[in-house]
């Protein structure tokens, strides 16, 4: 979106840079049914770039390579506080029983976790919620022997009994589940404590200033995605098993672990309108203490980097 | 292979050994570019310690022939048979003086290159040495036993290579032209010492010469080989190989100097 | 000079002086270890040993396979592409990085073995340069050539010319003082030495880095289309990885090897074609 | 043979033949390198085209290398460990994992260029090998081998043991045939040749094959210890990246650097003692 | 350079050329085996269009002081000029025939080789080829002109080693016993067309030999070498060389035999 085009803020960009992932949202919907390129016309080109984590889309938009990013709540916490100059105008989805913690039989309570090893994907939100449950349950990080490994190696370590427990989400989790993993704590139980963690959308600031009407246009087709996941799950299913490669009704299952929440909601003070930025301040205080992350920024940074507007504009 | 070598060592002394018979030998080299039919057909008959002495101009299939052999090169027609074995793979009971001491070892000194055959074969230590050092002093580089061979002059590598043969002491002896890069007076010296070898082991020898005198005073045979494709043009005694005379004395000789122009004649038709 | 036994073996191998029953043959056995390989994987996947999200059975393999170009109602190959849109544009990025790293590798070798202070100031750079991880500065390279194709084709370039200069060096200090004495003494310049001696005799060195750069540039492609990597077999791997997708991950690795072999096979073939005289150097 | 003008330069960086003035001059000029190449990361700081989030500031690595050496209340060095407990652990994998390369490398080249059927049979599998990028296949390690080093030092031996065995061949096919001859008409049986002659000659290309392979292993560091590497240097590289600390991330891959140039270092002065008559082969 | 050499292809026909001059030239290889003092010290003075012979036993230093004339190696003490130029380096006005042929270029054809000093100067393609061929037949390799060099005998690489120098028309010619590798007749043939060369373009020529027949049948001035340290102990003019007998008819004459004896007995002593 960095071309400009007369300047005017009510003018589209000519291309729209978006950075995606394969998470079981509106976003990969959105993508699937092409409703941007519908809602934007011929006149605006999107281009759609697969990343890998969130700590990706962070280097990817400091690079000035993308207009538009998703991350999780960790990341986009962490980049707020390293000053990225980005803004939240959406929530793709609230983490619900989608990342658990899950443990090998004979594990019944995070304070059995003592002395055994936990695995996680550093940096995540998984890797934050772990941190939340350990300091909720009085047990230190020190007691525990937490190691970083990527889901997919997560899994195989499970199999081999060389991990006890490990905090993913799917589709590694419900195969430990399936395989007699006990689930001692969820993303969704963790949020009942106030420890929320989210999918969130990232928009750099110079192109929401640019061109708010664009983002406008984006939101409201997210919007739009996640009626449709409310409404009819099955159509939603389908889209999304064909970006993510795998059947309908896995795809409708991940569905069901996460929480989708309706512009109008977003808008409310739960969300956008307070609850998300107090919820970034917190994370990122709660990382430094874990030694995480050097410093906090002011709270009012984290204020100012959720944008609560779009969702309210959202008819 | 062994075998044959132990049988090689026992009969040796005594001056007997295995004839050496080729048979409508024959060989041509065939690359991208062509064939070329270096040498053949040849037959010969070699009688258990003979010295043969080999003449012909440049490129006429001398080294080829002396490959097939030693068995590094199969022939493309025709057998050799070392008494009732046929020749098809190098072995301890043929030793080979190349024409270039590129098959000397860089990373062993003098003396270790020397004592290879030996140590192949599993001799001990001091057998090793004891051997290596007289073959050293015979060609004169017992001061250069310890350096690697690279420092050595060009001659000095060809003797090099000589002394690691001869403390093999194969009962089939191939040298591919042995003293051309030396000078005079070695030459002169090593002469004397390979006639003195053979006279004293029976040695079977063939000796891959340019100069007619070397061939006429050394061998107990002179062969001459026609231009490319290489075939035997001339076949003689040579009645000079169990004089004592060294060669420069010869020179004198006015049978000695018929008998060259002879050679020399065969050379030139 | 001459065919001795002792090399008979390797000019066996060369293609054209190959007999046809040796071709069968060495086919054959080819396809039997291919065979046994096969059976095996079978074997430990009937067993059931581990998930098949670990180690899928070849079956499943075949159908990822199946998946990957056919396209099904909206499903169109595997992540939107067709499996050879997915290769070629890994072959495009491989065939440029590796490309540039041919034009610079022997020039920088080149340049390193033959001026001192070259060496003294750079050598230590391409040291360091050749063992950095792809993973560990790849955000670097987007943050200067951003997020398309550029970054990538630099990364697999950085993993490539290293070996290339290295082998290139070693080649050139490999070459026989009696030759450069020879061309000197003919009237070669310094420059004319370097063209028409050096080159040549370290051509075959130069060859083997080449094989051995674009091999490594293979191991690299994943790490270099970890982003924004689709279409692209690294991508395609790497997501599908995420995704516990092991069966597409396990298509991609097998396709990355054969197409690896295949390229390497060209290039022998090619070292064939042009250092005929390798053995004689 | 001889002390041509053309070699001179080579030979002149023979460390024990080297004078003294000339050391002092080398050294000189490397700092003075380093010196440039610093000044411009400094000039590229200071000017703030790109965020430090990309190229941290050569003081904010300082910064982080401090903290990684010292104990600062609950923060002991970065992520738990010291710098050089996190080099250590690496170091420990790499020399295990390319030590068994040094094994298995040469004698499969030896194998491969003597035996004409293992080479049909095993050779495109090496190749195959060769190509695979680790993040493809690591999953497969980690549950065949645990999460622990053994998968990683799997994956750093077969990162390294290619290069070698590929360089072992070509040294095999190099050597003179008048050598193998010699040998065996005195008497040297196929195993004597190939222990006496062939291991030799091939002996400087296989230590060429070693250098690469180090410099393969440290590639791959990273991807090794993407999984349970802390401690660990390319862990540690991997879990600050992730959380975009740069400035951790860079100075990984500068100990990285340096670390691979010692220890380079240390293998061609070993080379210049093992085989002194490289010129001369 | 490139001035020297036409300077020199100017200058030739008509004789004329630069003095060479060693002064206390001596060389001495240190290795990490200790130090070897080859050859030295050396005091010469050779005349434009001489030509020497240098004879001397193995390893006494004749290749050493060739490739320092050369300019492949630095003396360790003394110093060369040709002319007014000290000789420092390799230059196209000192032409090197080498004791080996590995300085032969694998990946040209026989022809290309010969061809190679003229390409470096520029020649064009015609007149390089033309050029070649007529070397290559007064080489006898006519037919060989598009084989590689690998698939040529030992003798016939030496061939063409010798043509590709001729080719380059240097105005000092260098050979380390260029005809070691060849039969009597080609060698003969061979040393037929140097001497013509010599007398037809008065080059300034230095051979090294192990024949002493060829050093005073060729040479307008013979010189002997003591053992290593190699100096100079026999420097005297043979008037052989203006002579036109080939060396097998000179053999006959009772005063060639005498001047042989003289240099053998320097040679011995
Ligand atoms: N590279 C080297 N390193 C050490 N010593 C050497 C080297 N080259 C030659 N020498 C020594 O220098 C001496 C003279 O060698 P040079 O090659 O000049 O002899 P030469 O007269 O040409 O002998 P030949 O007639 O055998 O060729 C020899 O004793 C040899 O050992
Ligand atoms: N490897 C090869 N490939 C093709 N042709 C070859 C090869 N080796 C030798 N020849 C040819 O075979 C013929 C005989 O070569 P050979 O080396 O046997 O000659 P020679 O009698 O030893 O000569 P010289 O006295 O010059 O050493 C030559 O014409 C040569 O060109
Ligand atoms: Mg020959
Ligand atoms: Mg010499």
């Amino acid at each position: 979106g960095s071309d400009s085009d007369g300047g005017g803020s009510a003018a589209n960009p000519t291309t729209i840079r978006i950075g995606y992932q394969i998470i079981p949202n509106g976003d990969l919907i959105v993508k699937n049914k092409g409703w941007l390129e519908e809602a934007f016309g011929k006149d605006v080109k999107i281009e759609w770039s697969l990343f890998d984590s969130g700590g990706s889309v962070n280097e990817a938009i400091v690079a000035g390579a993308l207009d538009i990013g998703l991350a999780g709540s960790s990341p986009v916490s962490r980049g707020i506080s390293q000053g990225i100059t980005y803004q939240v105008p959406w929530i793709h989805d609230v983490i619900g029983k989608a990342e658990s913690l899950v443990a090998k039989e004979g594990i019944a309570t995070i304070a059995d976790l003592k002395g055994k090893t936990v695995a996680t994907p550093f940096a995540s939100t998984a890797h934050f919620s772990l941190l939340a449950a350990l300091a909720d349950a009085g047990v230190a990080e020190a007691d525990v022997n937490v190691i970083d490994a990527e889901p997919a190696d997560i899994y195989a370590a499970w199999q081999r009994g060389d991990i006890d427990a490990a905090y993913v989400w799917n589709p590694n989790l419900a195969k430990m589940i399936a395989e007699g993993g006990t689930v001692l704590i969820t993303s969704a139980d963790l949020a009942a404590k106030g420890k929320t963690t989210y999918d969130l959308s990232v928009v750099t600031n110079d192109f929401a200033s640019k061109y708010p009407a664009a983002v406008q246009t984006w939101v409201a087709q997210q919007d739009r995605a996640v009626a449709l996941i409310n409404d009819n799950p099955d159509d939603a299913a389908a889209s999304l098993a064909v970006e993510m490669s795998i059947t309908a009704e896995e795809a409708k299952a991940q569905l069901g672990d996460l929480v989708f929440v309706s512009a109008k909601d977003q808008a409310g003070a739960d969300y956008l309108g307070g609850g998300l930025a107090a919820n970034l301040f917190a994370a990122a205080k709660f990382n430094v203490e874990q030694g995480k992350i050097d410093a906090v920024k002011d709270e009012a940074e984290y204020t100012k980097a959720v944008n609560a507007t779009f969702a309210a504009a959202v008819k | 292979m062994n075998e044959a070598n132990d049988a090689a060592k026992v009969a040796g002394a005594s001056g007997s050994g295995h004839p050496l018979r080729l048979r409508a030998l024959s060989h041509t080299y065939r690359t991208e570019r062509g064939a070329t039919h270096a040498v053949g057909p040849i037959d010969l008959e070699v009688a258990p310690g003979e010295f043969l002495s080999l003449l012909g101009p440049s490129g006429c299939g001398k080294t080829t022939l002396l490959q097939i052999l030693a068995g590094f090169v199969h022939p493309s027609d025709g057998s050799v048979m070392l008494g009732d074995q046929p020749v098809s793979a190098p072995a301890a009971d043929r030793g080979v003086v190349f024409q270039q001491s590129s098959a000397l070892l860089p990373w062993r000194s003098v003396r270790q290159n020397v004592e290879l055959g030996l140590q192949l074969a599993g001799a001990n230590k001091a057998a090793r040495r004891t051997r290596a050092d007289a073959e050293l002093a015979r060609v004169g580089l017992t001061d250069f036993a310890d350096r690697p061979v690279y420092e050595l002059s060009g001659g000095m590598q060809q003797r090099v290579q000589i002394a690691r043969v001869l403390a093999n002491d194969p009962e089939l002896l191939l040298m591919d032209e042995p003293f051309g890069a030396l000078d005079a007076m070695t030459r002169e010296h090593l002469q004397g010492e390979l006639r003195h070898l053979w006279r004293t082991t029976g040695r079977t020898m063939v000796l891959i010469t340019h100069s007619v005198e070397e061939a006429v005073a050394l061998g107990s045979r002179v062969l001459v080989m026609s231009p490319r494709p290489g075939r035997i043009v001339f076949d003689q005694p040579s009645p000079f190989a169990n004089s004592d005379r060294p060669l420069s004395v010869m020179l004198d000789d006015p049978d000695f100097h018929e008998e060259c122009r002879r050679v020399r004649s065969a050379i030139e038709h | 000079m001459s065919t001795p036994v002792a090399v008979a073996i390797e000019e066996d191998e060369q293609a054209n002086a190959m007999p046809t029953r040796h071709r069968g043959r060495t086919f054959a056995l080819r396809l039997l270890s291919l065979g046994v390989v096969f059976g095996l994987w079978w074997l430990l996947t009937a067993l059931k040993i581990w998930s098949p999200l670990i180690l899928p059975a070849p079956s499943a393999v075949w159908r990822a396979f199946v998946q990957s170009v056919t396209t099904d109602g909206p499903r169109r190959g595997l992540a939107g592409y067709y499996l050879w849109e997915h290769l070629w544009a890994s072959l495009q990025r491989i065939l440029k990085g590796v490309g540039y790293a041919i034009i610079v590798g022997p020039l920088l070798g080149l340049a390193l073995a033959s001026f001192r202070w070259v060496r003294i100031v750079v050598e230590p750079w391409v040291g360091f340069l050749r063992a950095l991880p792809p993973l560990g500065y790849f955000s670097l390279l987007i943050i200067w050539f951003g997020i398309d194709d550029t970054s990538k084709i630099w990364l697999l370039f950085l993993a490539a010319f290293p070996p290339i200069t290295i082998a290139t060096i070693v080649g050139v200090e490999r070459v026989r003082t009696d030759r450069l004495n020879g061309a000197r003494s003919l009237g070669a310049s310094r420059l004319q030495v370097i063209r028409h001696i050096t080159l040549p005799s370290a051509l075959p060195d130069v060859l083997t880095g080449i094989r051995v750069a674009f091999g490594f540039a293979w191991t690299t492609i994943v790490a270099a289309e970890t982003a924004n990597g689709i279409p692209g077999i690294g991508g395609l791997a790497w997501a599908t990885k995420k995704e516990n997708r092991t069966d597409v991950a396990i298509l991609c690795v097998i396709v990355i090897g054969i197409t690896a072999v295949l390229i390497d096979a060209v290039l022998q073939r090619l070292e064939h074609r042009l250092v005929p005289w390798k053995h004689h150097a």
